[in-house]
C-alpha cells in the first residue's frame, strides 16, 4: 500500500516536471505552431541560470593557508565568497544556500529576454515557413545554445542543491516519507500551470494568439498587432521553460544536454495531450508520469520485461490510435 | 426510378436539424437544381451523397446501390464527382497535373502502383486533360502553379477535374460563384454541351438564378432542411412560397 | 602490415568522446595523451617515463621516429567511434588506436582494430566483456573491470558494514551494468550478504525516484548503484534525496555503494558522494613515485590533477611505445608478443602484469570513499584501501569471462 | 535516355560522374599539405557519404513527396543492419544475401509500422513513428540483447556458424565481407606526385548501388505514382473525392522509403559488419530529417548533398585539433598565431557541433530551399543577363 | 467621359488629393509575376465605388494592396486615406485607421466560434457596431453564435465576414465579392445594409461579379483589365454603355 502511494507521489512529481516542460512547449508548438526543437535548450538554460547565480554568489577571493598543501605540494589557496565577507558568514552562507529559490527571480527576466530576442531575431521569420525549416533552424539553435553552455560549464553535471530547509524528507503519513523539494516542485508546478491557465483563460490573449496562428493575415486585418502578441507568448513560454529548469536543478544536477534528454519526451507529451490544448498537455504529463512510475515497479518489470523502457511510447501509441487527436486536441492543428 | 434516390434522410448537428426527412429522386440524364436559402442544408445534402457525412437515418441509392458507409473514393469510383463550394484543388501541382490525376483515377481505379513509367509517357491521359482544359479556356494556363490561379480560375479548374472523369452523376456546389459573367455564360454552355454529348446526370446548387433557369430540368427548393417544393423551373418562378423564402422581390 | 611508418614519424590515433555526456572525461584523456606524446618525444619532465621499470624509451620518439597524433570524436556511440577510428587508420595512417570512455565503444573499436590490423589500447572500459567474451588479439586493456571491483570491494564492505547485509541493486540495463552487477553480487554473496532485488533501469532514465522509492520498504539495508556517468550522478542524488543515507534498517545504518567511481563523477555528485564507498583504478593522491611524477607533470602543465581516465590513457600510450621499442618493430604481431605476459612497475599501480591469455592488466585496485571534508574541488575521494593484486585475480576461463576467443594477431594487409 | 527526360538524364550523369570520380574530387589536397586535413577521399567516409545518401534519398521519397514526416526512420536502417550481420553470421560473408535480407526485413518492418502509423497524419503521425523507433531502440539496447548484443552492438565472432563459409580464416581471423570473392575492404592506392588516391572496392559497390537507388528515385518522382504522392501532400481530401485511395499510396511510399533505409543499413553492415542499437535512436532519425531538409526536401539531389554535408562535418571537422591549427598557422607571428588559433578553436574538434548548429541556421535562414537552392542561386547568377529588370517600361499609365 | 485623377506624379498627395481615399499608381507583384500594373483611382468620402473586371484582372490584388496585406508586394505607388499615408503602414495599422476588408474567401478563423470571430474584431480600437446589433442585422448568426465559424454554410460565412468588418469602426469598407454564394433574399438584405452604411458616411469599395447589382448600388465605377484601369467614371455610365459592358463585363 505504502509502495503504491509512493509510486503515485512519484508519478505526480514526474508528471509535474513533464507537464511544466510540456506547458511551455505547447505554448510555442501547440499554439504558435512552431516546432521548437530549442525548447529543451530553454529548459536547460533555466537550470543554468541557477548554476550561474550559484557561481556568482560563490565568487570568492583567495587567501593562502600555509598549513595545508594542494595536490602539487604548494600552499593551499582557501576561497571565501564575497557574499560571506559582505554580509557576514552566517547571512552569506544562507544566501548561498538559498540560491536556487533566488534564481527564480534571476531567471525570469533573463528567460523573458532570451525568449523575446529569439522570437524577434529568428522565429518571427519562420511562422510561415514549413515545419521542416522550423525544425532545422531550432535544432541548429539548440545545438548552438548547448555548445555555448558546454564551453562555459563543461559537460559534467553541476549540483544545484536545494536550501537546507527544503531538503531532506517529510513524513506524509505513517511509513510514507517523501523528499521535501519534490513536494515543493509539485506545488510550484501547480502554481505556474494555474497562473498560465488563468492568464490565457481570463484574458482574450489566448484566443487572439490562437486566431493569429490559424490565420495571421485576417487577425492583422482586424487591427490586432499579432506580432507583438506572438513575441509576448514566446517570452512567456521561454520563462515557463526556464522556471521549470531552475526548479528541476535540485532534483537532478543540471548538465548541458539535459534539454535534449527531455526534448523528445516533451514532444510526446504535448502531442499525446493533443495539439493546441493546454489542459491536454498537462493531463498527458501527469498520465505519462504516473504510468511510468508504475511501470518501473518490480512487479511490472517482472511481468513484462523491459516495460519500463518503453512504457511512455507504448502508451503514446495506444492513445494516439484510439483518440485521433490525442487526449484533448483540437481539429486541424498541425494535422497536415 | 431515378439514378439517384434519396429517401428519408435526416442529419442533425447537435441541436440543429440540418436535414429533416429529405426525399429526392433524380432522373437519369437530367439536370436537377437544388436551391434554397443560405443554411438550408444544400451542401449538407451533397456531403451525404459523397461520403463526407453519414446521415443519421435514411437511405441514399445510386444506380441501385447504396452509397452509405462507403468511403469517398469508393463513391467516386461508382461514378459520382463533386465540385466543392470552396475550390478544392491540388495547390502545389500544375494546372495540367491537377486534371491528369482524375484521369488516372478513372483509368486505373482507386490504387495502382505506377512507380516506374514516367508521367510524360502517359500521352493519352495528357491529351485528354489538355482537351478538357481547352474546353474550359484554360489551356494557356496549363503549366501554372494552380495555387496562384485567381479564384474564378480555381473554380473552373475544379470543374475540369470533375468533368474529365466523365462521371455518371456530377454534383456541383455553386459552380459559378465568383466567376465573371462571361465565364459563367461559357460554363453554362459547356454544361449544356456536356449534357447533350454524354450520358450525364447533374445535381446543381446555385444561387445565380440565371444559371439555374438556363440549365435545370427540375428544381427542388430546400428550406430549413426539408424540401419545400419540387417542380419544373417555370412553375418555381411563380411560386409565392419560394419567392418569400428565397427569391425575394428582385428575381 | 597496415600503416607501416615509413617516414620520420609515426602516427597514433586518440579516439575520445569530445561531445556528449562524457566530453569532460574525453578532454582529460586527450590532455593525458598530449602529455604522453610530449614525453615520448623528449619534451617536458618525462613524467612516468622516469619511474617506469622498463628503460627502453629514451625520449626520441618511438624507434627513433617522432610521435605524431590525430584526434577524433567517438561521441560515445559505437558507430561514430568506429567511423572516427577508421578515418584515423585509412586517412591518417594511424598505427595504434587508443581511447574511449565506455565499454560499448571500446569493444566496437577493438573489433575494428582487430579486423583492420592495428593495435587497440583501450581507454576507460570497465565491462568484463572487453577482455572476456569480446577479447581480441590486437586489443589490450590496462583499466580494471567489474570482477575486480567486486573482488576488491567485498572485503572492505565486510569490514565496514559487516557480513549480514541485505543488498538492493539498481543496474543500468545494458551489458556493462549487467556484468558489473553480476560481479558485485557474486562477491558480496560470497561474504554472506543477501541480494534482495536487482532492478534494471533504462539507460535514458534521468529521474530515478520511482526506482528508489521501492528500496525504502524492501527491507534492504544496502543500495548498490551499478550506474556510471550521468546515470550514477542522478541515481545517487535521488537516493540521498529520499533520505536513504539517514535511514536505519534492521538496526543498521543504511548504506549506499557505488562500485565504479571516478573523480569527475564524484564532482558531479557533489555533497552526495560523501562517505560513499566504491572502487577506482587510480587516484592522484597515491604516494608512489610513479603517481607523484605523473601528477606533477600533468598538474604543472594543466593546473589540476589528472583523473583516472587520464592516467590509464597515459599509461597505455607509454606501454605501447615501450612494447614497440622492445620489439624493435611496429608490426602489430611483434607488439602483441612484447605486451603479452609483460610484467612492469612504476606506472602508478604497483607491479602489474599484462596477462597473455586475455590481454587484461592485473594490478592493485583502490577502494575509495567520498571525502567528508574536501580541501579543494579535486580532493573528493580518499583511499580506504589498496586491494592487492592477488586478491582480484581470476582464471582466464572464469565463467564471467568465458565465451570469446582471443584469435590470432592480425597485422593487416 | 534511361527513360528520363533531358534534364533528369543530365542530373543522373552528373551524379554518376561525381560519385565515380569521388576518390579524386574528395582528395584535392596533396597528402603532405596542411590542408590534407580537409580531404575526405578515404574509403570509410566515401562509403558513408553514399550510404547516407541512399538513406536520405529514400527518406525524401516519403517526406519530400507526401509531406509525411517520419521521425523514426532510423529504425529501418537499424533493422537492416541487424539482418545483414545475422546473415553474415549464419549464412555467408557474401553481401548479396545480406543486403537482400535487410531490404526485405526493413520493408516488412515498415509495412507493419506504416500500416499503424498512417492512420494518423501530421504531427500525430510523426510522433507515432518516433514512438515505434524509440521502442525498437530501447528494446534492442536492453531486453533484446540476445539478438542485438545490446550496447556493444552485434559483431562477428570467431565462432559464428557460417553455413556457406568458414567460421574463421586459416590464420585465425574473422573472414571479410565480399561480393563473390571481391573483398569489401580491399583497396588500391594511386599515387600521383604529392597526391594519393584510394580506390576501394567497398566504395564502388556502394556507389553503384546508390546510383541505382538514385535512378529509381528519379523514376518514382517522375511517375504517376510520384504525382499522386505530391497530390497527397497538396490536398489529401481532394484526392479522396477524386476516387483515389490515399492510404495504399502513402503506405507504399512508406514501405519503399523503409526499404531504402534497410538497404542503407545492409550496405553499412556490409562495409563494416557491426550493427549497433544507436543506429535506431531518435537522434539518428533526426539526422536523416536534417540531412533532407538541409539539402532541400522534395528535390532529387538535395538529400544526398545534405547527407554529405553532415557526414563531412562529423568526420572532418571533429578531427581538427589545436595541434593541426598550429600547424596551419605556423607561418604567422607567434602572438597572432595564438590569437587565430584561439578564435578558431571553439569551432573545431570538440566544437564541431557548434559549427554544425551554426551551419544549419545559416542555411535555413539564407537558403530556404536548402543547399539545392544555393546551387540554383549560383546558376541564376550566371544566367541573370536575360532577366529584364525594367519594370517601368511595362507599367501602363492610368487610363485617361 | 472619364474623370482623370486630380493629381500628378511627384506632388504631395496629402495636400493635393481631393479625394478621401487616393490610390496612386500602384504596382504589385507576386514573386515574379507582375499583377497590378499602375492602378490609380480616387474615392470620395461617403461614396460607393464599384471595382469591376474579369477573373484575374487584379481586383483582389488591388484591395489587398489598399488593406496592406503582406502579399502582394507593392513595389511603388501610394495609398492615402484622409491625409494619412497608408502605404507606409502595415495591415493592423491600416485597420486601426479605419480600413475594413471583407476578403473574397471570407477568411473565417478556424477554431473560433461565431461569437469569438466577432469578439476578435473588437479587441483593437476603434470599435464599431455592438455584437448584439450585428445579430439583429443577421439573425442567423445570432442563432449560431456558439457554432464554430468554419462549419457555417457558405452564405452564413459571408454574413459573418461582413458582420466582422462592421464590428470595427471603419471609415472605408472594402468588399470583395460580398454577394457570392448568397441567396437573392439575403443579397437584398445586404444591399439595404450597404445603403444604410453609406448613410452613415462610410466610404465603400465593392468588387463584384454581379456587375449589374453592384452598379445599381454604386455611385462610381472603375473597371480593371489585366492589371490596369480601363474605365473610371459614373456607375450609370457603364450601365448605359453597351460597348463597355460587352467588352469588359460581358453583360
Ligand atoms: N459541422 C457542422 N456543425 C454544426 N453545424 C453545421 C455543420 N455543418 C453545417 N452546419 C449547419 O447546417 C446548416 C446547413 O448548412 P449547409 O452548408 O448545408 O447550408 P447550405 O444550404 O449549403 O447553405 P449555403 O447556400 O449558404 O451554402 C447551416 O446552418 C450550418 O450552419
Ligand atoms: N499568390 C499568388 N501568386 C501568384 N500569382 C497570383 C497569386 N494570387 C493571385 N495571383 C495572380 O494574380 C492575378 C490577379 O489576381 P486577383 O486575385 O487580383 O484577380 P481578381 O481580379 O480578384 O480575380 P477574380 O475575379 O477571379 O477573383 C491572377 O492572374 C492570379 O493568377
Ligand atoms: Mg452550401
Ligand atoms: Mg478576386
Amino acid at each position: 500500500m505504502d509502495a503504491i502511494i509512493l509510486q503515485i507521489l512519484n508519478g505526480l512529481d514526474k508528471g509535474s516536471a513533464y507537464a511544466l516542460i510540456a506547458l511551455g512547449l505547447t505554448l510555442i508548438f501547440g499554439t504558435l505552431g512552431v516546432v521548437n526543437f530549442a525548447h529543451g535548450a530553454l529548459f536547460m538554460i533555466g537550470a543554468f541560470c541557477a548554476v550561474t547565480l550559484q557561481r556568482l554568489l560563490n565568487l570568492s577571493f583567495e587567501t593562502i593557508d600555509p598549513d595545508k598543501t594542494d595536490f602539487l605540494g604548494q600552499p593551499l589557496k582557501v576561497k571565501t565568497p564575497y557574499v560571506e565577507s559582505w554580509f557576514g558568514p552566517d547571512v552569506g552562507a544562507t544566501i548561498i544556500d538559498w540560491s536556487v529559490p533566488l534564481a527564480i527571480l534571476f531567471a525570469i527576466p533573463i528567460m523573458l529576454v532570451i525568449g523575446f530576442v529569439m522570437e524577434r531575431g529568428l522565429i518571427k521569420h519562420f511562422y510561415k515557413r514549413p515545419h521542416a525549416d522550423q525544425i532545422l533552424v531550432t535544432f541548429g539553435l539548440a545545438i548552438v545554445l548547448q555548445e555555448i553552455i558546454k564551453a562555459n560549464f563543461g559537460a559534467n553535471p553541476i549540483q544545484t542543491p536545494a536550501p537546507e530547509l527544503l531538503s531532506g524528507v517529510a513524513t506524509l503519513m505513517d511509513g510514507v516519507v517523501y523528499p521535501v523539494w519534490r513536494i515543493v516542485y509539485f506545488c510550484f508546478a501547480a502554481l505556474i500551470i494555474g497562473g498560465v491557465f488563468a492568464f490565457l483563460q481570463f484574458t482574450t490573449f489566448g484566443m487572439v494568439v490562437r486566431a493569429g496562428m490559424a490565420d495571421r493575415e485576417t487577425v492583422g486585418l482586424l487591427g490586432i498587432d499579432i506580432d507583438r502578441r506572438f513575441t509576448i507568448m514566446f517570452g512567456l513560454a521561454a520563462a515557463v521553460a526556464g522556471l521549470a529548469g531552475v526548479m528541476y536543478g535540485p532534483i537532478n544536477a543540471p548538465n548541458y544536454h539535459m534539454g535534449m534528454d527531455f526534448l523528445v519526451l516533451s514532444f510526446v507529451v504535448v502531442v499525446v495531450g493533443g495539439m493546441g490544448s493546454l489542459p491536454g498537455a498537462v493531463l498527458a504529463g501527469f498520465v505519462l508520469g504516473i504510468l511510468e512510475s508504475f511501470a518501473s515497479t518490480t512487479w511490472a518489470t517482472t511481468t513484462i520485461p523491459g516495460i519500463n523502457q518503453i512504457i511512455i511510447y507504448l502508451v503514446a501509441i495506444i492513445i494516439l490510435l484510439t483518440r485521433p487527436r490525442g487526449l484533448m486536441g483540437r481539429a486541424g492543428v498541425m494535422e497536415d | 426510378m431515378g439514378i439517384l434516390e434519396v429517401k428519408g434522410v435526416n442529419k442533425r448537428f447537435g441541436g440543429l436539424q440540418a436535414l429533416g426527412d429529405v426525399n429526392l429522386s433524380v432522373a437519369e440524364n437530367t439536370v436537377h437544381a437544388i436551391i434554397g436559402p443560405n443554411g438550408a442544408g444544400k451542401s449538407t445534402l451533397l456531403n451525404c451523397l459523397v461520403g463526407k457525412l453519414i446521415p443519421d437515418t435514411g437511405s441514399v441509392m445510386f444506380n441501385g446501390q447504396s452509397v452509405l458507409g462507403r468511403k469517398p473514393f469508393e463513391i467516386n469510383q461508382m461514378g459520382i464527382s463533386r465540385v466543392f463550394q470552396t475550390p478544392e484543388i491540388f495547390g502545389d501541382l500544375s494546372v495540367l497535373e491537377n486534371v491528369m490525376i482524375p484521369c488516372f483515377a478513372k483509368r486505373d481505379g482507386a490504387f495502382r502502383m505506377h512507380a516506374i513509367e514516367g508521367v510524360q509517357n502517359e500521352k493519352q491521359i495528357m491529351e485528354k486533360a489538355l482537351l478538357m482544359l481547352e474546353d474550359l479556356n484554360m489551356a494557356d494556363k496549363r503549366n501554372m502553379h494552380s495555387a496562384s490561379l485567381s479564384r474564378g480560375d480555381k473554380r473552373r479548374l475544379e470543374m475540369a477535374m470533375c468533368l474529365v472523369q466523365e462521371p455518371k452523376l456530377l454534383l456541383l456546389d455553386e459552380p459559378t460563384a465568383g466567376m465573371a459573367r462571361a465565364d459563367t455564360n461559357n460554363t453554362i454552355d459547356l454544361l449544356k454541351e456536356i449534357k447533350e454529348k454524354r450520358d450525364i446526370t447533374m445535381c446543381i446548387i446555385e444561387h445565380d438564378m440565371h444559371v439555374v433557369f438556363s440549365l435545370a430540368d427540375r428544381i427542388t427548393v430546400l428550406a430549413q432542411g426539408t424540401p419545400l417544393v419540387e417542380d419544373a423551373p417555370e412553375n418555381i418562378k411563380g411560386n409565392p412560397k419560394v419567392r418569400e423564402a428565397y427569391l425575394g422581390e428582385t428575381a | 602490415f597496415t600503416n607501416e611508418p615509413t617516414g620520420g614519424s609515426v602516427t597514433l590515433g586518440f579516439n575520445v568522446p569530445q561531445t556528449g555526456p562524457y566530453a569532460d572525461e574525453g578532454a582529460d584523456e586527450l590532455r593525458a595523451y598530449e602529455l604522453a606524446v610530449e614525453h615520448l618525444n623528449g619534451g617536458g619532465d618525462g613524467g612516468m617515463m622516469g619511474t617506469f621499470s622498463s628503460k627502453a624509451l629514451d625520449g626520441t620518439g618511438i624507434l627513433g621516429k617522432k610521435v605524431e597524433y590525430v584526434t577524433g570524436d567517438t561521441q560515445t556511440k559505437s558507430d561514430a567511434a568506429r567511423a572516427s577510428a577508421k578515418s584515423m587508420i585509412e586517412k591518417d595512417g594511424a598505427i595504434m588506436i587508443t581511447g574511449g570512455s565506455s565499454s560499448g565503444v571500446a569493444i566496437a573499436v577493438q573489433g575494428l582494430c582487430q579486423e583492420a590490423g592495428v593495435i587497440f589500447m583501450a581507454g576507460l572500459t570497465h565491462s568484463n566483456d572487453t577482455t572476456g567474451k569480446d577479447k581480441k588479439a590486437n586489443g589490450f586493456r590496462h583499466f580494471f573491470n567489474g570482477y575486480m571491483s567486486g573482488a576488491a570491494l567485498a572485503p572492505v564492505l565486510k569490514e565496514l558494514y559487516g557480513d549480514d547485509r541485505k543488498a538492493y541493486h539498481l543496474t543500468a540495463d545494458y551489458t556493462w551494468g549487467w556484468t558489473q552487477q553480476e560481479s558485485i553480487a557474486a562477491a558480496t554473496e560470497a561474504l554472506g550478504w543477501e541480494t534482495v532485488e536487482n532492478v534494471l533501469t533504462p539507460l535514458a532514465a534521468t529521474d530515478f525516484s520511482s526506482y528508489i522509492a521501492p528500496v525504502l520498504n524492501s527491507g534492504a539495508d544496502v543500495l548498490v548503484l551499478n550506474h556510471y556517468g550521468g546515470n550514477m550522478v542522478n541515481s545517487l542524488t535521488n537516493a540521498v534525496q529520499f533520505g536513504l543515507r539517514n535511514k536505519q534498517v534492521n538496526g543498521k545504518n543504511f548504506e549506499i555503494v557505488v562500485p565504479l567511481f571516478s573523480r569527475l563523477m564524484a564532482r558531479g555528485a557533489g555533497e552526495n558522494i560523501k562517505g560513499i564507498v566504491g572502487s577506482t583504478n587510480w587516484h592522484w593522491s597515491l604516494q608512489d613515485e610513479g603517481s607523484k611524477a605523473f601528477v606533477k607533470s600533468f598538474g604543472t602543465k594543466y593546473g589540476f590533477p589528472p583523473s583516472q581516465a587520464a592516467h590509464t590513457c597515459y599509461v597505455q600510450t607509454l606501454l605501447y611505445a615501450d612494447a614497440v621499442q622492445r620489439a624493435g618493430s611496429f608490426n602489430p604481431c611483434a607488439v602483441v608478443e612484447a605486451l603479452e605476459g609483460y610484467e612492469f612497475d612504476g606506472l602508478g599501480n604497483g607491479p602489474t602484469l599484462y596477462r597473455a591469455e586475455d590481454h587484461q592488466c592485473f594490478k592493485d585496485v583502490l577502494v575509495v570513499k567520498g571525502k567528508e571534508n574536501p580541501t579543494s574541488e579535486f580532493d573528493l575521494l580518499e583511499v580506504v584501501q589498496i586491494t592487492p593484486r592477488a586478491q582480484v585475480e581470476y582464471a582466464p576461463d572464469h565463467p564471467m569471462f568465458a565465451g570469446g576467443a582471443l584469435g590470432s594477431c592480425n597485422p593487416g594487409a | 535516355m534511361f527513360g528520363l527526360d533531358k534534364k533528369d538524364t543530365t542530373l543522373l550523369l552528373v551524379v554518376a560522374l561525381l560519385t565515380l570520380l569521388a576518390p579524386f574530387i574528395l582528395n584535392p589536397f596533396p597528402t603532405d599539405s596542411g590542408l590534407a586535413q580537409f580531404n575526405a577521399g578515404y574509403p570509410d567516409l566515401m562509403q558513408r557519404f553514399v550510404i547516407f545518401g541512399i538513406f536520405a534519398i529514400g527518406f525524401n521519397i516519403l517526406f519530400g513527396l507526401t509531406g509525411y514526416l517520419s521521425f523514426g526512420h532510423a529504425a529501418f536502417l537499424g533493422v537492416g543492419s541487424y539482418s545483414a550481420v545475422w546473415m553474415f553470421k549464419l549464412l555467408s560473408m557474401n553481401i548479396i544475401p545480406a543486403i537482400v535480407l535487410s531490404v526485405v526485413i526493413a520493408g516488412l518492418f515498415a509495412l507493419v509500422i506504416g500500416y499503424v502509423s498512417l492512420r494518423r497524419s501530421g504531427i500525430y503521425f510523426s510522433i507515432l513513428t518516433l514512438a515505434f523507433a524509440q521502442m525498437s531502440f530501447a528494446l534492442a539496447y536492453s531486453v533484446l540483447t540476445p539478438i542485438t548484443n545490446g550496447e556493444t552492438g552485434l559483431q562477428l565472432t570467431l565462432e559464428d556458424p557460417r553455413i556457406l563459409g568458414t567460421s574463421a580464416t586459416a590464420d585465425g581471423s574473422i573472414p571479410v565481407t565480399n561480393l563473390f570473392g571481391l573483398e569489401m575492404r580491399s583497396a588500391t592506392d594511386l599515387v600521383i606526385g604529392p597526391w594519393s588516391f584510394t580506390f576501394s572496392a567497398g566504395y564502388y559497390v556502394c556507389a553503384i548501388v546508390m546510383l541505382v537507388a538514385f535512378y529509381l528515385a528519379i523514376r518514382i518522382f517522375r511517375s504517376p505514382f510520384g504525382m499522386m504522392l505530391r497530390a497527397i501532400k497538396s490536398n489529401q481530401n481532394r484526392l479522396n473525392y477524386t476516387g483515389l485511395n490515399s492510404r495504399p499510396y502513402t503506405l507504399a511510399a512508406f514501405v519503399i522509403s523503409g526499404m531504402y533505409a534497410g538497404l542503407a543499413g545492409g550496405l553499412m553492415a556490409s562495409m563494416d559488419p557491426l550493427a549497433g542499437a544507436e543506429r535506431m535512436q531518435w537522434t539518428a532519425s533526426g539526422e536523416v530529417v536534417l540531412m533532407t531538409i538541409l539539402g532541400g526536401a522534395g528535390t532529387l539531389i538535395g538529400p544526398v548533398l545534405g547527407a554529405g554535408m553532415i557526414k563531412y562535418f562529423e568526420n572532418i571537422f571533429s578531427k581538427i585539433n589545436d595541434n593541426v591549427l598550429h600547424g596551419w598557422f605556423a607561418w604567422m607571428p607567434d602572438g597572432i598565431e595564438d590569437l587565430t588559433v584561439a578564435i578558431i578553436h571553439p569551432f573545431i574538434g570538440k566544437g564541431w557541433h557548434l559549427t554544425l548548429g551554426i551551419l544549419f541556421m545559416l542555411v535555413v535562414i539564407f537558403l530556404p530551399g536548402g543547399l539545392v537552392e544555393g546551387g540554383q542561386r549560383i546558376m541564376r547568377l550566371f544566367s541573370r543577363k536575360k532577366a529584364t529588370k525594367d519594370d517601368k517600361s511595362k507599367a501602363k499609365q492610368p487610363a485617361e | 467621359m472619364n474623370v482623370k485623377p486630380d493629381f500628378s506624379k511627384g506632388k504631395n498627395l496629402a495636400e493635393t488629393a481631393p479625394a478621401y481615399l487616393s490610390v496612386w499608381d500602384i504596382h504589385a507583384y507576386y514573386g515574379e509575376s507582375y499583377i497590378v500594373q499602375g492602378v490609380s483611382f480616387n474615392v470620395h468620402e461617403g461614396e460607393i465605388l464599384a471595382l469591376l473586371g474579369r477573373n484575374g484582372a487584379g481586383k483582389t490584388s488591388t484591395l489587398r494592396a489598399i488593406a496592406r496585406l503582406d502579399d502582394p508586394q507593392i513595389s511603388h505607388g501610394e495609398v492615402w486615406l484622409d491625409h494619412q499615408p497608408l502605404h507606409l503602414k502595415n495591415s493592423h495599422q491600416a485597420s486601426q485607421l479605419g480600413i475594413g476588408l471583407v476578403p473574397e474567401d471570407r477568411r473565417i478563423i478556424p477554431g473560433l466560434t461565431v461569437e469569438e470571430n466577432l469578439q476578435l474584431a473588437q479587441i483593437a480600437p476603434p470599435i464599431g457596431w455592438s455584437i448584439e446589433r450585428l445579430y439583429e442585422l443577421f439573425p442567423r448568426l445570432g442563432e449560431r453564435r456558439k457554432q464554430e465559424g468554419v462549419t457555417l454554410s457558405g452564405g452564413e460565412q459571408q454574413m459573418l465576414a461582413i458582420a466582422r468588418a462592421l464590428a470595427r469602426d471603419i471609415k472605408v469598407l472594402l468588399l470583395d465579392e460580398p454577394y457570392e454564394g448568397l441567396a437573392p433574399v439575403i443579397v437584398d438584405e445586404i444591399e439595404k445594409t450597404l445603403r444604410l452604411i453609406k448613410e452613415q458616411g462610410i466610404t465603400t469599395v465593392i468588387v463584384e461579379q454581379n456587375a449589374v447589382r453592384a452598379l445599381e448600388l454604386a455611385d462610381r465605377s472603375v473597371i480593371l483589365d489585366t492589371g490596369s484601369v480601363v474605365f473610371d467614371g459614373a456607375a450609370a455610365e457603364v450601365l448605359e454603355n453597351e460597348e463597355l459592358r460587352a467588352e469588359y463585363l460581358a453583360i
